[in-house]
């Protein structure tokens, strides 16, 4: 059986599960942890918020329950419509996390469909890498637009899926068949996965990884969901590397023809 | 001294540093990142930093998201 | 977390997986015995055939390294195009198998489809439930069908996804669900399907397992394939059980939208 | 007599049972059933059971198939 | 340009036209025509009811606004859910209209998806074949059914597309393609389509027809959906004829790639 | 019945027809004249290249076959890689049509998928909305950057719906849907149709018109395809209009429930 | 005498044709169909019909219908 | 004179303009336009515009294309 136990490779770390989580919309902290325990992901996404002045100190952080020592914490940018407010948000990102220099960089273009301003993330995904943060990049599933993003010095690209929070699938096998054939960083579909056979089917065309949040959080079951998508994740995957069988118009019978009685 | 923070105008008396400013808030101790007149400031310097009237500055911890 | 581990209960007997296969188009008899324990199928369909007259005996039995004390043997009457080839072939099985009376009956209508007679089908069936066979029945995906040969006494109803061999995947979802929203008995996807995803998302779909013989046999790595299936059924299951996400055509934030910077 | 045996006629000298039959064809011992002039024949009884002239035998065993 | 005029040939009598359209549903009479005028319909169906005793006799009937000399009525058996009923009411047909035999039969299994009872379907088409009707059956989307129908005699096999009324368009394409490959009679989808692109496909299968109601009579515009469906079915069958582009999965250029200045 | 015959405009100019075609890759000249006639488009598109130098003088010319002052000359820009080429064509087919400034703006990112370099396509854009051209653009289906060449003043926006050239049909209809409504001027499906029930679906979606040139050049006959191309647009269209059925899961019965005989 | 016409109990004075009774119904010259004790009257017969008690009639016509 | 005509290099006497080119290229009264050294050049002006060593033109046409 060929080896399919080689990790996920981003910025030069090695990460044994392919899918990574948000921590956003759960019911409470205790649940966002059991879930992302169930899933088994070692990167999950924070968002960088202002304190609630005056809030309860004693309330559990949510890096108490997730600790940098155990889990690879992705800051990212959402909520930022412009280059500006993105790059502010990375830098006080980097100093919150005590120089860890990995981002998820979201510029979005609107708030109707939360779809990348791709103009404004290249100027954003540019000024990072000189800054030398390791930038991971929402973006449209444009293969010319991811192609650059790479070029630009992007650790990841993340081409959506659907819209963020939409669990419609993949709307376009074939722009995402595209861009992981012709990438040489990772490829990891980023929002619009619903369900775990969504999550394979990224996988079967030969994704890295899957980044979701909603489809976990607002499953009735949310760590059962977590679980499901651990091993869809890893199903996919392992299709992927064991190579399916030609699709054929018609049928072709697994019994042997002769030999039959009469 | 009126200050901005977080978007909200506080008023605070003088002299006071960064450091100051955080025990008022009762944020101590908490993993937080602060930008001062637009310059991330560096935890190490917190005391160093003396706050004047107008400056503004943005304090922010990390939540979930996705 | 809602406890999935029910177990698939087929006539009296209760099974862990929910991953049925079958042994046919493997390179050998040990690639056979690797896949299928990869699998963790516990229920494996077998063929009736004439024995080769003065074949080497010391070859290999199919039944020595799949052995009834340990699988669940299904023969199948694969290759009988009328009721009464399939009924001597299923009197043969039982007593091949010393009474085992589990049995999976499909009568087919055209070699190029290989899809089901259903006329001989309902005729062999109530055939063979007078004969007190338990019958997994081989069946369009069509609901009124499915449903009369419930009421026939069939153990299982497995309707096909796509043409045998073909790899298609489901081709007529709605069917599948209205199928398993009418059942008492358990419903089986029985063929076309071709990759993971198509087995999550039969058991999406709410179906109770799935019976599956080319989609591994004929992936370039067979064994890994069978390790995936297995993963891509558990996680549908679960999936399913945990209640997805509702879907929505616009887009809906994972990060607060109160607190940016700005 | 002649006997017609998974399709094919097999000539054999009287008298002759079915578990002759199955010894002759090297079969003995393995995992196999027996239709007869279209009825099924327990193993138990494959001694007892007296071939004749123009007997239809089928001997089947499991292989492989989805 | 090869001829596409050839006509839609049922029972002998040749047709301009190969949309076939229903009579239920309309606002009222006036549309009823209207829409029907639009569609450029030959055959229109009718259902066969009890007189309601005591009706205002002055009422206009259906079959003032539709001629029988000016269109072919075609009786259906809707609302039947055994083959006695569909006998008894194709005779009243025959009767009701002086001895026209041309009859549209459906046997419904059940009232959630009006889906065909295929058993009592054969016996109720055999019957009406041997009482010298001319069957146009409607049927499930099953290969090896539609074949046995065309054998038993029926003029015309009408597979579903989908769920009576449900406008979900064409559901199995390769079922469909697979019954026209197969046939000596026309192939009419009927029933589940929704909206002119739904009938096009239909034709650009292969079929020889579409009988619609509800995709026309519950549009907000019927008269002017009975517009589009007839052009949507011209374009399909000429676009069929024509004989489509192959598929690619990459791009190739529409203008020459020499002569660019630079 | 709803009007249905508002025209198309574009840059102050109405339109019947909401066909655009394309000039390229039919057998001969005669060809191509046969076929945008049977089109009824009113606007074609033409590529600008080299004279060959020394070629017969008798050989007919395009323009001559299609006479400016009969039919919109579109010319575009095809096979351009930079805005910089992109510009100097559009120059030069300004000059070559005596001033006429409507053009087609298409920059390309790859041979592979000719898929646009967007960043490049802003910058051309912006410059020859300067230029005083009427900007009619080739674009991903991206909502957001559709809407930002809108602001810059593009008189029509064109995102495609599969590679050019491919015949797959719009890929991602949530992001057309989308682009549709958010815009005020006017939206082509540009690129990808491949068969006539493509075009409808792309019109039902609500978009404006379709420019397709492969689709109908490579079909086995093309003037047939054209003839069906433009009904299939007319199609679509009126059934946008029409305002379709809603769909269903379950059935519907198109004939009343009650009296039947029984 | 009682006839059941379309599902309902009809009462009418013998003798009493089936042309009576569509004239009696308030039918007659509408298009329509006529099945009797199981059997289909050609509209000829309609006068020579003799009817009696418990006679079982369906009259039916054509309505809109897909 | 050498001209960079479409790529390819033309050898030409002096003195020559754009129209005399054209006509030489065969060109005369096909609809064409002309690109000399990045600049647009009105019909018009083919006439009045000589031309010198080096130069760079492009002269092009409508063709078909999507």
């Amino acid at each position: 059986m060929s080896n399919n136990t080689n990790p996920l490779k981003i910025a030069g770390h090695d990460y044994q599960s392919r899918l990574l989580v948000g921590t956003g919309k759960y019911k409470d902290i205790e649940q966002t942890r059991a879930a992302i325990e169930a899933s088994g992901a070692e990167i999950v996404t924070v968002a960088i918020r202002r304190t609630n002045i005056g809030q309860n100190p004693g309330e559990p952080n949510l890096l108490d329950v997730l600790p940098p020592s155990q889990y690879t914490i992705l800051p990212n940018t959402a909520g930022c419509y412009t280059a500006e407010d993105a790059l502010r948000t990375c830098r006080l990102a980097r100093e919150l996390l005590d120089g860890h220099s990995l981002v998820k960089l979201e510029v979005l273009g609107d708030p109707k469909t939360l779809y990348p301003d791709m103009q404004a993330t290249f100027i954003a995904a540019e000024q990072l890498v000189k800054e030398n943060f390791q930038v991971m990049v929402y973006c449209m599933d444009d293969p010319i637009a991811c192609k650059r993003l790479e070029e630009m010095g992007c650790v990841a690209v993340m081409p959506l899926a659907a819209p963020i929070g939409s669990g419609l699938g993949i709307q376009n096998r074939y722009n995402i068949l595209t861009i992981v054939e012709n990438a040489k960083v990772p490829i990891l579909v980023d929002a619009g996965v619903g369900t775990a056979s969504d999550a394979a089917i990224a996988m079967e065309l030969g994704c890295d990884g899957v980044l979701m949040n909603t489809a976990i959080a607002e499953a009735k079951d949310p760590v059962l969901m977590a679980r499901a998508m651990k091993k869809a994740i890893e199903a996919g995957r392992e299709a992927f590397l064991a190579g399916r069988m030609p699709r054929r118009r018609y049928a072709s019978a697994s019994s042997p023809l002769d030999g039959t009685i009469n | 001294m009126k200050l901005q923070v977080n978007g909200d105008v506080l008023e605070l008396p003088e002299p006071c540093n960064l450091d100051n400013l955080i025990q008022h808030l009762g944020l101590s101790g908490r993993r937080l990142a602060v930008e001062m007149n637009g310059e991330i400031i560096p935890r190490s310097e917190y005391a160093a930093r003396q706050l004047s009237d107008g400056d503004q500055l943005e304090i922010v911890q990390a939540i979930g998201g996705g």
